[in-house]
């Protein structure tokens, strides 16, 4: 019971590391070149799913901003350049990181909250960072932009096998691997 | 091999729920990756360093900038890798082993009049995906891979060479390596400018409006030149696959 | 403009690998000098960022101009500078060399050659300066597809090769990625100095996860390097694919891979980590000693020149894997002075093998019959080459054995001591065997009556575009040897920063 | 007494010879330009070597650090007695080696010549190299240049035999010192961490434990296999399929004696005797040394081939001087470098004589020699007197050496020892002296049994027996005038002798 509850509390991992083992085994063990690239591709797809797993929060959207909390933040960083923003990165950082523990202690319960309720929040603290944006209620950005990466990596590697297998077959005329070291073995 | 395919996938996969009994539960707001000043920063700075509402294209496009030119890259080293793994050139020349041909018919007529009514659209609603990346999911590489397969149907819904008319060979290329000067370009300027490469807030000297707003614009410019390399690489490799790199006659 | 010589180093290749995509499809005469200028441009820039490696310490360069780990930084110590110098001068030298090559084995891709070619030095160089351990996975993979594709324009069996070689590519990349990943799921940043920062501070050392991502990316680093029992898809890539492929792979693509092995285990997860809490040296050194035995064997039992030199690749990767692991101070001295020594004498033996079968057409070690009557400049380039692979002083290949050796003792790893020591005998073997044919220029009763004869009338002297890098390489050789004090002193410096075990006395 | 003064004077006298390799290559069109240019390098080093005996004699060192090449060691020179008593016999005798050879290599018509004389003249830098280096590092360095360079001229032929010989050369000298040498060298670097220069204390004293010490003694001692110490010596009669001048000058003086000189600083300069005997290790070694004397004796006595007996012999020999060198006594201390001289002179003359014969007649075997003294006295009353010297019997040098050695086995207390001197003298007589008796009184029957007409058989070529002479009068004068090499040996030992 414990062990089918613990799957549940974790379910993507455990997909992950299936949906990868399988790719994993097609890769090592397929004779079939275009099986094996099939399995690379499940493989590959396999720690996609993993990365996004990470990114996922209980009752958080997709990290896109509602026109109104682009608009606020979009005021108030008005002020300064760019050389501003990073110079006081540091700064700002920690206030958020102060003011995220603040309110994550006053709402505990209220992570889905809208963001109405927010702005009325957030304009009680610091009025220096005073964004109305919370890190609980958006997906974490930057796995998403990793995956994209790994994504087109993937159907690259993708592209690239599969014009080598093709190229195989106008050699070889076949995309059995035993065959075509049999092929080679017996010399050609 | 299936036995050695067993044994790895036993001790791969064991070794990875060891690792699983350590992560911090799924969806927990306050786990190591979500709950540090680096995520914390992307979603809540965003909007003041960029004025992008779409956060993972701010950071896909700048703070991560330099990753995605070389995803860029990564998309046209496929394309020529695929020219140069397959494409043969002159006349062609008898395979050892050609493969199985299809009977190339004439087009069916409904398939040809749907693809000459759908293949603006498409293309048009991939302009909108390349356009609006800032405020909506979207951004170079999804509107460029739509446009990509505007090309591909045509050439899947005609046959190769009506699709190699609107993008011959050397023009795809060409397409692909404008792409990255663009990219590439923005990082230049901001060397000659004097700042780091791809900082784009100096761009401001050509740009309208403040540093911010260079973000903001430049952004959009580099999300074009992703979507011309994935354009042309798009099309480029699948017409290599399909005619076996001869260019003649796809499937 | 100095403090901008670190994107110099990546920017030049990778602008010009576009450049020449373009211009190929029409100039293909352009495609060589093109190459030839932007890699000298990127060995400027690299010399000059090592020169201020040297003189200021460490750079860090913001992409972006983002802090990190907000943005990707480049961090350049002495390390990657050095290699990334290795890098660029292997490059600069292979390019000068491809030219007969690249249009006798692919006349009409030239353009497309060349382009790859650029991109796989460019992703080589990005993987050696970066500091971004996601950034390093994708410039892996810009590294590795064009490494396919390199190896995939050589004939039938290459096609083969190549593929085994994505495969396996592939898993090892991709493990990479999960261990990064699982870094990512407990540290919260991509960063490599701020990884290792937040490993310290919060304490996770004792996390299953941090252990795993630790396995995962080492192995699948050793795949990639080609690590012994992990290295089936090396001899046959590099054996079959067209000449200026292996020879610019071959030195460099391995080494690269053991520089990323370092960088992971002593800047990421820190020697405190990967030697200490984990008791792993022996097996890993007793690892090592397998692979180095095991390439000199494998080595010894191969009749085709390169693929026989493909052997001591793997050899080599488990001097270097070994060495890192004696987890001391001289040890990894070696291993890093290896690296760069070894890009070079690779280089300098690949070369000498692409000569060969240019001129002989031959590629069994019998097409080396009368060379020292023949080509006797090209003997003199592979000569410093086999003796110092064998580790003859004054060339390279003794000092890094000097070190290592060195390390071994220290450590008290015997062990190593002895293989290396024997695959040192076995290399002094295989080249002798080479040199005594090329010497006596009579073959044995027993080999195959081949119709060398006629062709060998005609062999000469290589030209001045292949003999040129050859002698150069030589020269650099022993150059390295001369000044290895110089070279240990900036890569001593990096490592002072780790407190490792330096000695016994 | 142990002062010391810098001077480029030892890197030059090391380097002549390798710059000549420049002109002999340019002049490889004129035959008499290029050997020109190896004698006027032979003499310019010989120069060079005799200008610092003075100097050396007076006690002073002659420093020189050309290049600081690791943390510690530095490529170095120094010259004190034991590096001039051998560089002094290896400059010499390379001068008379040149002219033989002119005589040898013309009178054979041998192919390649100008790479003969190349190779020739980077083997002499190599042993003036190990001659005059100030620290192991040097040493092994000049060492291993050594064995590359002499690779070329012990396979001249480039034939079968030749193959053989050379493939058996270089895997025992290649092995031993990648095997043996290099981890020993790097394990004393590693537990002194000094600069390891040679110095009569040793530098090795304190650092390592007494099991430690013996491993590397054996190391060092087996691992210097020019030295020829059992069983590493089969490289040395295979590697007598080299051109007789070849033979000569690499084999009985600069390839061998480099090994023997190596294992002798090892002693001396790396151990130091005083350390060597308060670990009592050393007897070891001499054993092994005694039992290669008395085995290469005998198998020497059943060879029919000359250069193979000589090859032998000069494998006896080279035991003696090391057995001399671990018994630890003043006296056979000195012996055994004095030793180095004496035996250098006295084989060459030998090996010079078995080519001049060669040259003249064509014969290699002893049995086909009966009679020819009469035909080429002055080659056979140099072999004569060359093999007294070796056997160690006046009126020759050979004497003085053996002398000194004989009377260290009693000081050192040895009398086991001082018996296998004894018979190996026999034994060396045996070998030996028959061959001279022999051409100068053959037994009739045997003679006429030899199908082979003498009538046309005449000395060799003037360049061939000069130098033979001149070597054979050496080691005549050096019985008389032996002193200065006796000086030379103790100012190593810091009591004078």
């Amino acid at each position: 019971m414990e062990l089918l509850q613990s799957i549940a509390d974790s379910f993507n991992y455990w997909i992950y590391i299936i949906l990868m083992m399988i790719g994993l085994y097609a890769l090592v063990a397929k004779n079939n070149l275009v099986k094996k690239l099939i399995g690379m591709s499940i493989f590959q797809t396999a720690i996609i799913l993993f990365y996004v797993s990470i990114g996922y929060k209980d009752g958080a959207t997709i990290p896109i901003l509602y026109e109104h909390q682009a608009h606020h933040g979009h005021h108030d960083a008005g002020h300064g350049d760019a050389e501003d923003a990073h110079h006081d990165v540091e700064h700002a950082v920690e206030e958020a990181a102060k003011e995220i523990h603040a309110v994550a202690e006053d709402h505990a319960d209220g992570h889905d909250a809208h963001a109405d309720d927010h702005d009325t929040l957030v304009d009680s603290h610091d009025a220096h960072t005073s964004s109305a944006i919370h890190a609980e209620d958006f997906a974490n950005p930057l796995v998403h932009v990793l995956m994209l990466t790994a994504i087109v990596v993937g159907v690259a590697t993708l592209g690239v096998g599969l014009a080598i297998t093709q190229k195989l077959y106008g050699e070889f005329g076949s995309i059995e691997e035993s065959e075509i070291i049999e092929q080679i073995r017996t010399g050609k | 091999m299936k036995i050695l395919g067993i044994i790895t996938v036993i001790i791969t996969g064991f070794l990875l729920l060891q690792a699983e009994r350590d992560f911090p539960d799924w969806g927990d707001a306050a786990s190591p990756a979500s709950d540090n000043r680096l995520s914390q920063h992307y979603i809540t700075e965003t909007i003041n360093e960029t004025r992008v509402s779409n956060m993972v294209t701010a950071v896909l496009a700048d703070y991560r900038g330099y990753d995605t030119m070389f995803e860029t890259v990564v998309i046209f080293t496929a394309g020529i890798a695929i020219i140069g793994i397959l494409r043969v050139y002159g006349p062609s020349t008898k395979l050892e082993h050609p493969e199985p041909t299809l009977d190339t018919e004439k087009p069916d007529l409904i398939i040809e009049t749907t693809c000459r009514l759908l293949i603006p659209i498409i293309q048009l609603f991939a302009l909108y995906v390349i356009a609006h990346g800032h405020y909506s999911p979207g951004g170079g590489f999804q509107g460029g891979v739509i446009f990509g397969a505007a090309f591909i149907l045509l050439a899947l819904a005609r046959d190769l060479q009506t699709a190699q008319k609107w993008v011959p060979e050397n023009r795809v290329l060409n397409l692909a390596a404008i792409g990255i000067f663009i990219y590439a370009g923005h990082g230049v300027l901001s060397l000659i400018f004097g700042e780091n490469f791809l900082d784009y807030s100096i761009l401001t000297k050509v740009l309208p409006g403040d540093a911010i707003d260079a973000r903001y614009h430049s952004m959009l410019g580099v999300e074009i030149g992703v979507a011309f390399t994935v354009t042309a690489i798009m099309f480029s490799i699948y017409s290599n696959l399909a005619s076996n790199g001869k260019m003649e006659e796809g499937i | 403009m100095t403090e901008q010589a670190p994107i110099f180093i990546l920017l030049f290749p990778f602008l010009t690998a576009v450049i020449v995509a373009l211009v190929g499809l029409r100039h293909k005469s352009l495609s060589w000098p093109l190459t030839l200028v932007s890699l000298g441009a990127s060995v400027c820039a690299s010399l000059s960022t090592l020169a201020q490696v040297v003189e200021h310490g460490p750079i860090r360069y913001k992409l972006g101009g983002w802090s990190p780990p907000f943005g990707i930084e480049f961090h350049i110590d002495g390390l990657s500078a050095l290699v990334a110098v290795t890098v660029s001068v292997v490059a600069l030298l292979t390019a000068i060399y491809s030219k007969d090559n690249v249009d006798a084995e692919t006349p009409d891709k030239s353009s497309q050659y060349y382009s790859l070619f650029l991109l796989l030095v460019s992703g080589l160089l990005g993987i050696v300066i970066t500091g971004d351990a996601f950034n390093l996975y994708v410039m892996l993979e810009v590294a590795a597809l064009t490494s396919y594709a390199l190896i995939a324009m050589g004939n039938k069996r290459a096609s083969l090769a190549a593929f085994k070689y994505l495969i396996m590519g592939t898993i090892g990349a991709s493990f990479y990625l999960l261990g990064v990943g699982y870094l990512y799921i407990k540290t919260g940043s991509l960063n490599m100095l701020d990884i290792r920062e937040i490993l310290e501070t919060a304490g996770l050392f004792n996390s299953p996860t941090i252990l795993v991502a630790f396995i995962l990316i080492t192995v699948g680093v050793w795949i990639k390097m080609a690590f012994f029992p992990l290295h089936s898809w090396l001899p046959n890539c590099y054996a079959f694919a067209p000449t200026t492929s292996s020879n610019i792979m071959a030195p460099l693509v391995t080494k690269v891979m053991i520089y990323v092995m370092v960088r992971m285990v002593l800047t990421v997860f820190g020697p405190n980590y990967a030697f200490e809490i984990l008791d792993w040296e022996n097996i890993v050194v007793w690892l090592a000693v397998i692979a180095i035995l095991a390439g000199s064997i494998g080595a010894l039992a191969q009749k085709d020149l390169r693929k026989m030199l493909t052997f001591l690749i793997i050899a080599e990767v488990g001097y270097m894997v070994g060495g890192l692991w004696l987890a001391d101070e001289t040890g990894i001295t070696g291993t890093i002075f290896h690296i760069i020594s070894d890009a070079f004498m690779t280089l300098c033996v690949f070369l000498f093998a692409g000569i060969v079968f240019a001129k002989t057409g031959a590629r069994d070690i019998y097409a080396l019959e009368g060379m020292f009557k023949k080509m006797p400049l090209t003997m003199v380039g592979f000569l410093v080459g086999a003796f110092s692979l064998i580790g003859i002083p004054p060339t390279a290949g003794f000092f890094s054995k000097w070190y290592l050796v060195q390390g071994g003792i220290n450590s008290g790893n015997w062990e190593y001591v002895v293989a290396l020591l024997i695959s040192s005998l076995i290399n002094a073997v295989l080249f002798f065997r080479l040199i005594e044919i090329a010497y006596f220029g009579k073959k044995p009763a027993e080999g195959h009556d081949h119709h060398h004869g006629d062709d060998h009338a005609k062999v000469s002297e290589a030209s001045f575009t292949m003999l040129l890098p050859l002698l150069s390489t030589a020269a650099i050789l022993i150059v390295i040897g001369l000044y290895n004090k110089e070279l240990v002193s900036v890569i001593q410096d990096f490592l002072s920063q780790f407190n490792l075990a330096t000695s016994i006395r | 007494m142990s002062s010391t003064i810098t001077s480029i004077t030892p890197l030059l006298a090391c380097l002549v010879s390798l710059i000549a390799v420049l002109p002999i290559v340019l002049l490889r069109k004129s035959p008499n330009a290029r050997e020109g240019a190896t004698f006027v390098a032979g003499i310019i080093k010989f120069g060079l070597v005799l200008y610092m005996l003075p100097t050396v004699l007076a006690g002073t060192k002659i420093e020189y650090t050309l290049w600081q090449i690791l943390p510690n060691i530095a490529i170095e020179f120094r010259v004190d007695g034991l590096g001039m008593l051998f560089g002094l016999v290896a400059s010499s005798l390379w001068i008379l080696t040149s002219l033989y050879s002119i005589g040898y290599m013309r009178g054979l018509k041998e192919h390649s010549q100008t790479r003969f004389f190349t190779f020739f003249a980077i083997s002499l830098s190599a042993t003036i190299g190990v001659a005059f280096s100030g620290n192991l590092f040097t040493l092994y360095l000049f060492y291993e240049m050594l064995s590359l360079a002499t690779y070329p001229l012990v396979t001249h032929h480039q034939d079968k035999e030749a193959r053989t010989g050379g493939r058996t050369y270089l895997t025992y000298l290649l092995t031993t010192s990648i095997g043996f040498v290099l981890p020993a060298l790097i394990f004393v670097f590693v537990k002194t961490g000094s600069s390891m220069d040679f110095s009569p204390e040793g530098f090795l004293a304190g650092h390592i434990s007494p099991s430690a010490a013996l491993v590397l003694l054996l190391l060092f001692t087996f691992g210097f296999a020019k030295a020829g110490i059992m069983p590493f010596h089969s490289w040395l009669p295979g590697a007598m399929v080299a051109p007789t001048p070849v033979s000569a000058l690499l084999h009985a003086v600069a390839v061998v004696k480099v090994g023997v000189f190596c294992v002798l600083r090892v002693f001396t300069g790396v151990f130091g005797i005083d350390y060597l005997e308060s670990l009592d290790i050393a007897t070891v070694v001499a054993w092994i040394a005694a039992f290669t004397v008395i085995t290469s004796s005998l198998i020497a006595l059943s060879q029919d081939n000359l250069k193979r007996r000589l090859a032998f012999s000069t494998i006896g020999q080279l035991s003696y001087i090391i057995l001399g060198v671990a018994l630890l006594s003043d006296r056979a201390v000195t012996g055994s470098m004095t030793h180095i001289a004496m035996h250098a002179v006295g084989k060459i003359t030998l090996f010079m004589c078995a080519g001049a014969v060669f040259v003249a007649t064509g014969k290699k075997y002893i049995s086909q020699m009966d009679g020819l003294g009469k035909k080429m006295p002055f080659t056979f009353a140099a072999f004569t007197i060359g093999a007294l010297s070796v056997t160690g019997l006046p009126p020759t040098g050979g004497l003085i050496s053996k002398f000194y050695l004989v009377t260290g086995t009693v000081d050192a207390g040895q009398v086991a020892l001082l018996v296998i001197f004894l018979i190996s003298t026999i034994l060396n007589a045996a070998y030996l002296l028959p061959i001279g008796y022999r051409a100068f009184f053959p037994k009739d029957k045997e003679l006429s049994k030899t199908p082979f007409s003498w009538k046309a058989v005449e000395e060799a070529s003037l360049p061939c027996v000069l130098p033979v002479c001149i070597t054979s009068t050496l080691a005549l004068v050096l019985f008389i005038k032996p002193q200065f090499l006796i000086n030379l040996a103790g100012l190593m030992l810091g009591s004078g002798g």
